[in-house]
């Protein structure tokens, strides 16, 4: 069983609307320092199988068809057995 | 008598709870804006919407308001608060209900009438419904997908803080009556002290018969009961 | 490649704004040119056939050529209500394309002054048994969903359809409905020379600049992520607009509002000054940007969204800056009125563009394509004989076509606002009662690309025939319709065809029933290869009834012993 | 500038029914191999200052008080200069 994290996150220049209201809350909160949130995803497979190098790939096409939403999103993969 | 709604960047449902204690109940009724923090009413309602666009999560920005912190104090010391939808959420993210909500079961936004089994009519809110009663109401959420630590559950049911659980229409506590996933099929819920309701279901959408049903009358019935007997704060 | 050509401009268009200037445009003038003179801005294939369709009505208070078209409801009250196509935006990325179809068609109703209390939408896609097209169909519902739900307008009708000829280019229109009262109707137009001009709402970013632009050199050596060319909604931002616009409504001294749709800055600016016949001065320096290096180009195409364009009295900009500070939104003048003919845009101190707004409006080009009227062609027919009753109608009530829309529908908040008295599922139409009055109005969105394919005129007909039906059958008498016509490639003489037909039969029926039409939208180029959709006018139709209490009539059979009639032939 | 990650995740006990939706649809999409689907947050924060150690001190203070849900949720802060 290996464990792949994926993270997606929005493409820069993509408006992050999230981001922006969570970045306003922190300032009213007194978290001044902070001048920029961006919001993305992480998302934990387990999956089946020991050859590390094939289930990146799998992995990968996964994100590229389901996970990460690719016209405004990127997306790194990472597997760990 | 007087109603406070408080309107949160984002609330939806505020002209709403607005409209129904104003014009149909013919309540002195005035909206508290988010920055405010100096408001005189004798109860106030949380209501439903997308508070700071929901986002993070439902709830979780609106509960760091200047108008929450009033909302603890009011609370604390005996005020009726009445969380609907959105204004559950944040009573949530503000600790003064225990829980939290997750996504919807289904994942998706659900609009659609559901039935509520009343479980405690003894609360300010339901003292004109009786136990066991079944209303009709409609949901309208994306994350009312009520969650506990297995002790607090436990606790809530033992002190009847359940106040209403989805049902079928006769009543039956159901998974298939179950429209989000909610543990212990949980729709309502109040505080140990019994003044804070939190609640999905949106009674304002259904207390004209123009709108198809009046079953959530009764909840704001209750309140003006209790109200009207001086029974609040003090 | 010339640049113009990079632009969509042909030569001949090119060769025309260069005449009518006495000289060369310069980048950013040609990229203002480009952007009106499309397809999408201009109704350059469209327009000489539009004007045909009649448009005067005793309940017309406002036609087509404002932001929405509005009809009287008695009590001083008004409903103003319009349809708007996001298709190609949807078929790229279908949540944000819907989203943001929602979120503009929504601008267009709030900049007239009117609240807005409902939305509709009308969808069109492939089958549903290809994985693109559910994955189109969720996307955009759950997007429908995302936009309305979070800004609080009820989403009570629509319709959708699945049928091959969308699988690869969904439609999805979207129709909201508002109120005002019309003594405070409010108009798109720029007057009164030194009148502040006023920004407000989201800052501007690099998001959906014209397409055409995308294969332009800049675009390579800064690498594909920095351009998006899809642009995402930010529904809560828009919640705050439309209060905070309606609340600077109510404090007054508004001389016209517009919302910033297709073609940014430079098509609100410019039309503003159209119908006001100002001039208008603007400073790019002024404008609240979103990312740095922003070049006045890209500040005048930017489609980001959530954006107004306001002109105020002079003297009262404070005060109504101060109300969009309430509601923690930008609020900038980047402007004024002036008495010349122009668009003057000044950046770092230098003049970057003057362009006569007639260049940009009026003086659009307009065409007059060559057309073949389509064959009618027939559906095949079936002998009823071979049919087996029991096995057909299970096999009709699983179509997706007739099947239960709740899938949809329950997506959608259709009960915020406390007016949906008949809720989608309930009728074929749904109402709305008017608070304060006895009324109510019933709104609903049709139109059948299937018949209008066989028989463009006769489906034209139709599907204003059966939106008016939809309103009837809940005892709404129409008081004026939107529409949406939805078809393929212009340039080719079969599809404009269509289009001619199409017409035609929309004309024919709004006359007979006396229905007129206040406003609407087009989107051309609904095609992929030689593939083109089915040619689909969407109806969006406004009717009133006058008493909720004895006038609105129930769709389900009610009591038992009642006689059930089949009417018509 | 520092840059700080928040990883935001469900509590393991936590019904997580986004994660099982998409799991379905990995399923129905071929991917059989995989066999449970966690999704989290993943916020980046572009943050003034030097002080590294203080600034993580400060974002788990975020973290706590805003980012997460700790009733629902636990998080992981990484900084980096
Ligand atoms: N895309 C949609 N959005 C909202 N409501 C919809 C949508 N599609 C269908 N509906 C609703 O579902 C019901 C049935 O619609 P439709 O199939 O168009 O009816 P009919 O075929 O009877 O005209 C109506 O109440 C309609 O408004």
């Amino acid at each position: 069983m290996a464990i792949a994290r994926v993270i997606v996150e929005l493409k820069p220049g993509v408006l992050d609307p999230q981001g922006e209201a969570i970045k306003n809350s922190l300032h009213a909160l007194g978290y001044e320092e902070v001048k920029k949130v961006r919001v993305g995803k992480f998302i934990t497979l387990e999956v089946e199988g020991n050859d590390l190098k094939e289930i990146e790939e799998r992995v990968k096409e996964m994100a590229d068809k389901l996970l990460a939403n690719v016209v405004i999103e990127k997306f790194t993969v990472q597997v760990e057995g | 008598m007087r109603f406070g709604v408080v309107v949160f960047p984002g609330s939806n449902c505020d002209a709403d709870c607005f409209h129904v204690l104003k014009n149909v109940f013919g309540r002195e009724t005035v909206y508290i804006w988010h920055k405010e923090d100096n408001f005189d009413v004798d109860c106030i309602v949380l209501p439903g919407g997308f508070s700071y666009g929901d986002y993070l999560r439902a709830g979780a920005i609106a509960r760091f308001s200047p108008v929450m912190k009033k909302v603890v104090e009011f609370a604390n010391t005996g005020g009726l608060v009445i969380g609907i939808c959105n204004g559950f959420q944040i009573l949530l993210e503000a600790g003064l209900l225990p829980g939290a909500m997750l996504r919807n079961k289904s994942i998706n936004f659900r609009c659609h009438d559901v039935y509520l089994r009343v479980e405690n009519a003894s609360t300010p809110f339901t003292s004109k419904a009786h136990e066991g009663q079944v209303l009709k109401i409609p949901i309208a959420h994306g994350e009312g997908n009520y969650y506990c630590e297995p002790d607090t559950l436990k606790k809530l049911i033992a002190n009847g803080q359940v106040v209403f659980r989805y049902c079928n229409s006769r009543g039956e506590v159901t998974e298939d009556a179950n429209p989000n996933g909610s543990l212990y099929n949980i729709a309502g819920i109040i505080n140990e002290r019994g003044n804070v309701l939190g609640m999905m279901p949106h009674p304002e959408r259904c207390s004209e018969k123009i709108l198809g049903g009046e079953d959530g009358r009764v909840i704001w019935e209750s309140i003006i009961a209790y109200l009207e007997r001086g029974a609040n704060r003090g | 490649m010339a640049k113009w050509r990079e632009m969509g401009l042909t030569d001949e268009e090119y060769r025309r704004i260069v005449e009518y200037l006495g000289r060369e445009p310069n980048e950013v003038e040609l990229g203002m040119c480009a952007v009106m003179w499309s397809e999408h801005c201009s109704y350059k294939s469209s327009k000489i056939h539009l004007k045909k369709l009649p448009t005067r009505g005793p309940a017309v208070v406002q036609g087509p050529g404002e932001n929405a078209g509005v009809v009287d409801i008695g009590d001083g009250l008004g409903i103003a209500f319009k349809i708007e196509s996001h298709n190609h935006p949807s078929a790229i990325e279908p949540y944000q394309g819907a989203a943001t179809g929602v979120g503009g068609i929504i601008r267009d109703i709030f900049a007239m002054g009117a609240r807005p209390i409902a939305l509709l939408d009308s969808l069109r896609f492939g089958k549903l048994d290809s994985p693109g097209v559910r994955h189109l169909f969720t996307g955009v519902v759950a997007g429908i969903a995302g936009y309305g739900n979070c800004i609080g307008i009820p989403t009570v009708a629509g319709d959708v359809y699945f049928q091959e000829s969308y699988e690869e280019n969904p439609l999805v229109n979207a129709m909201c409905v508002g109120i005002v009262e019309l003594s405070k109707l409010k108009k798109g137009v720029a007057t009164g020379v030194g009148n502040p001009v006023l920004l407000v709402g989201a800052t501007t970013g690099r998001d959906g600049i014209h397409g055409a632009t995308f294969a332009s050199e800049e675009l390579s050596h800064d690498g594909e992520d920095k351009r998006p060319s899809v642009q995402v909604g930010d529904p809560f931002m828009e919640k705050l607009l439309l209060e905070a616009c309606l609340e600077a409504l109510e404090y007054g001294h508004i001389v016209g509002m517009q919302d910033l749709g297709a073609a940014g800055l430079t098509s609100s600016s410019s039309e503003m000054a159209a119908r006001g016949k100002s001039g208008i001065r603007l400073y790019l320096d002024r404008v609240p940007l979103r990312e740095e290096g922003m070049t006045p180009y890209e500040i005048m195409l930017s489609e980001s969204q959530e954006r107004m364009l306001l002109v105020v009295e002079k003297g009262y900009e404070d005060e109504i800056i101060k109300i969009f500070k309430k509601w923690d939104l930008n609020a900038v003048v980047v402007g004024e009125i002036t008495d010349g003919e122009e668009i003057e845009v000044f950046f770092g101190g230098e003049c970057v563009a003057k362009l006569p707004y007639r260049l940009l409006t009026e003086e659009a080009p307009v065409y007059d394509r060559p057309y073949v009227i389509p064959e009618v062609t027939s559906v095949q027919k079936m002998d009823p004989s071979e049919i087996e009753c029991g096995r057909a109608l299970r096999r009709l009530l699983q179509n997706p076509n007739i099947a239960r829309k709740s899938y949809v529908y329950e997506q959608y908040d259709h009960q915020v606002g406390v007016n949906t008295v008949v809720k989608p599922g309930y009728s074929d139409a749904a109402v709305l009662r008017i608070k304060g009055t006895k009324k109510g109005i019933a709104v609903k969105t049709d139109g059948n690309g299937r018949y209008v394919y066989h028989n463009p005129r006769e489906g034209a007909k139709r599907a204003v025939l059966e939106t008016a039906l939809n309103l009837a059958v809940t005892g709404a008498k129409p008081l004026g319709l939107t529409n949406c016509l939805n078809f393929g490639n212009p340039e080719k003489p079969e599809i404009m065809g269509q289009f001619v037909e199409v017409i035609a039969g929309m004309k024919e029926a709004c006359e007979i029933l006396n229905i007129p039409v206040t406003g609407g939208n087009v989107s051309f180029y609904n095609e992929t290869g030689e593939k083109a959709i089915y040619p689909t006018p969407v109806i969006g139709m406004v009717g009133l009834i006058d008493d909720l209490e004895t006038g609105l009539i129930p769709m389900a059979f009610q009591t038992e012993g009642d006689l059930i009639y089949l009417l018509g032939e």
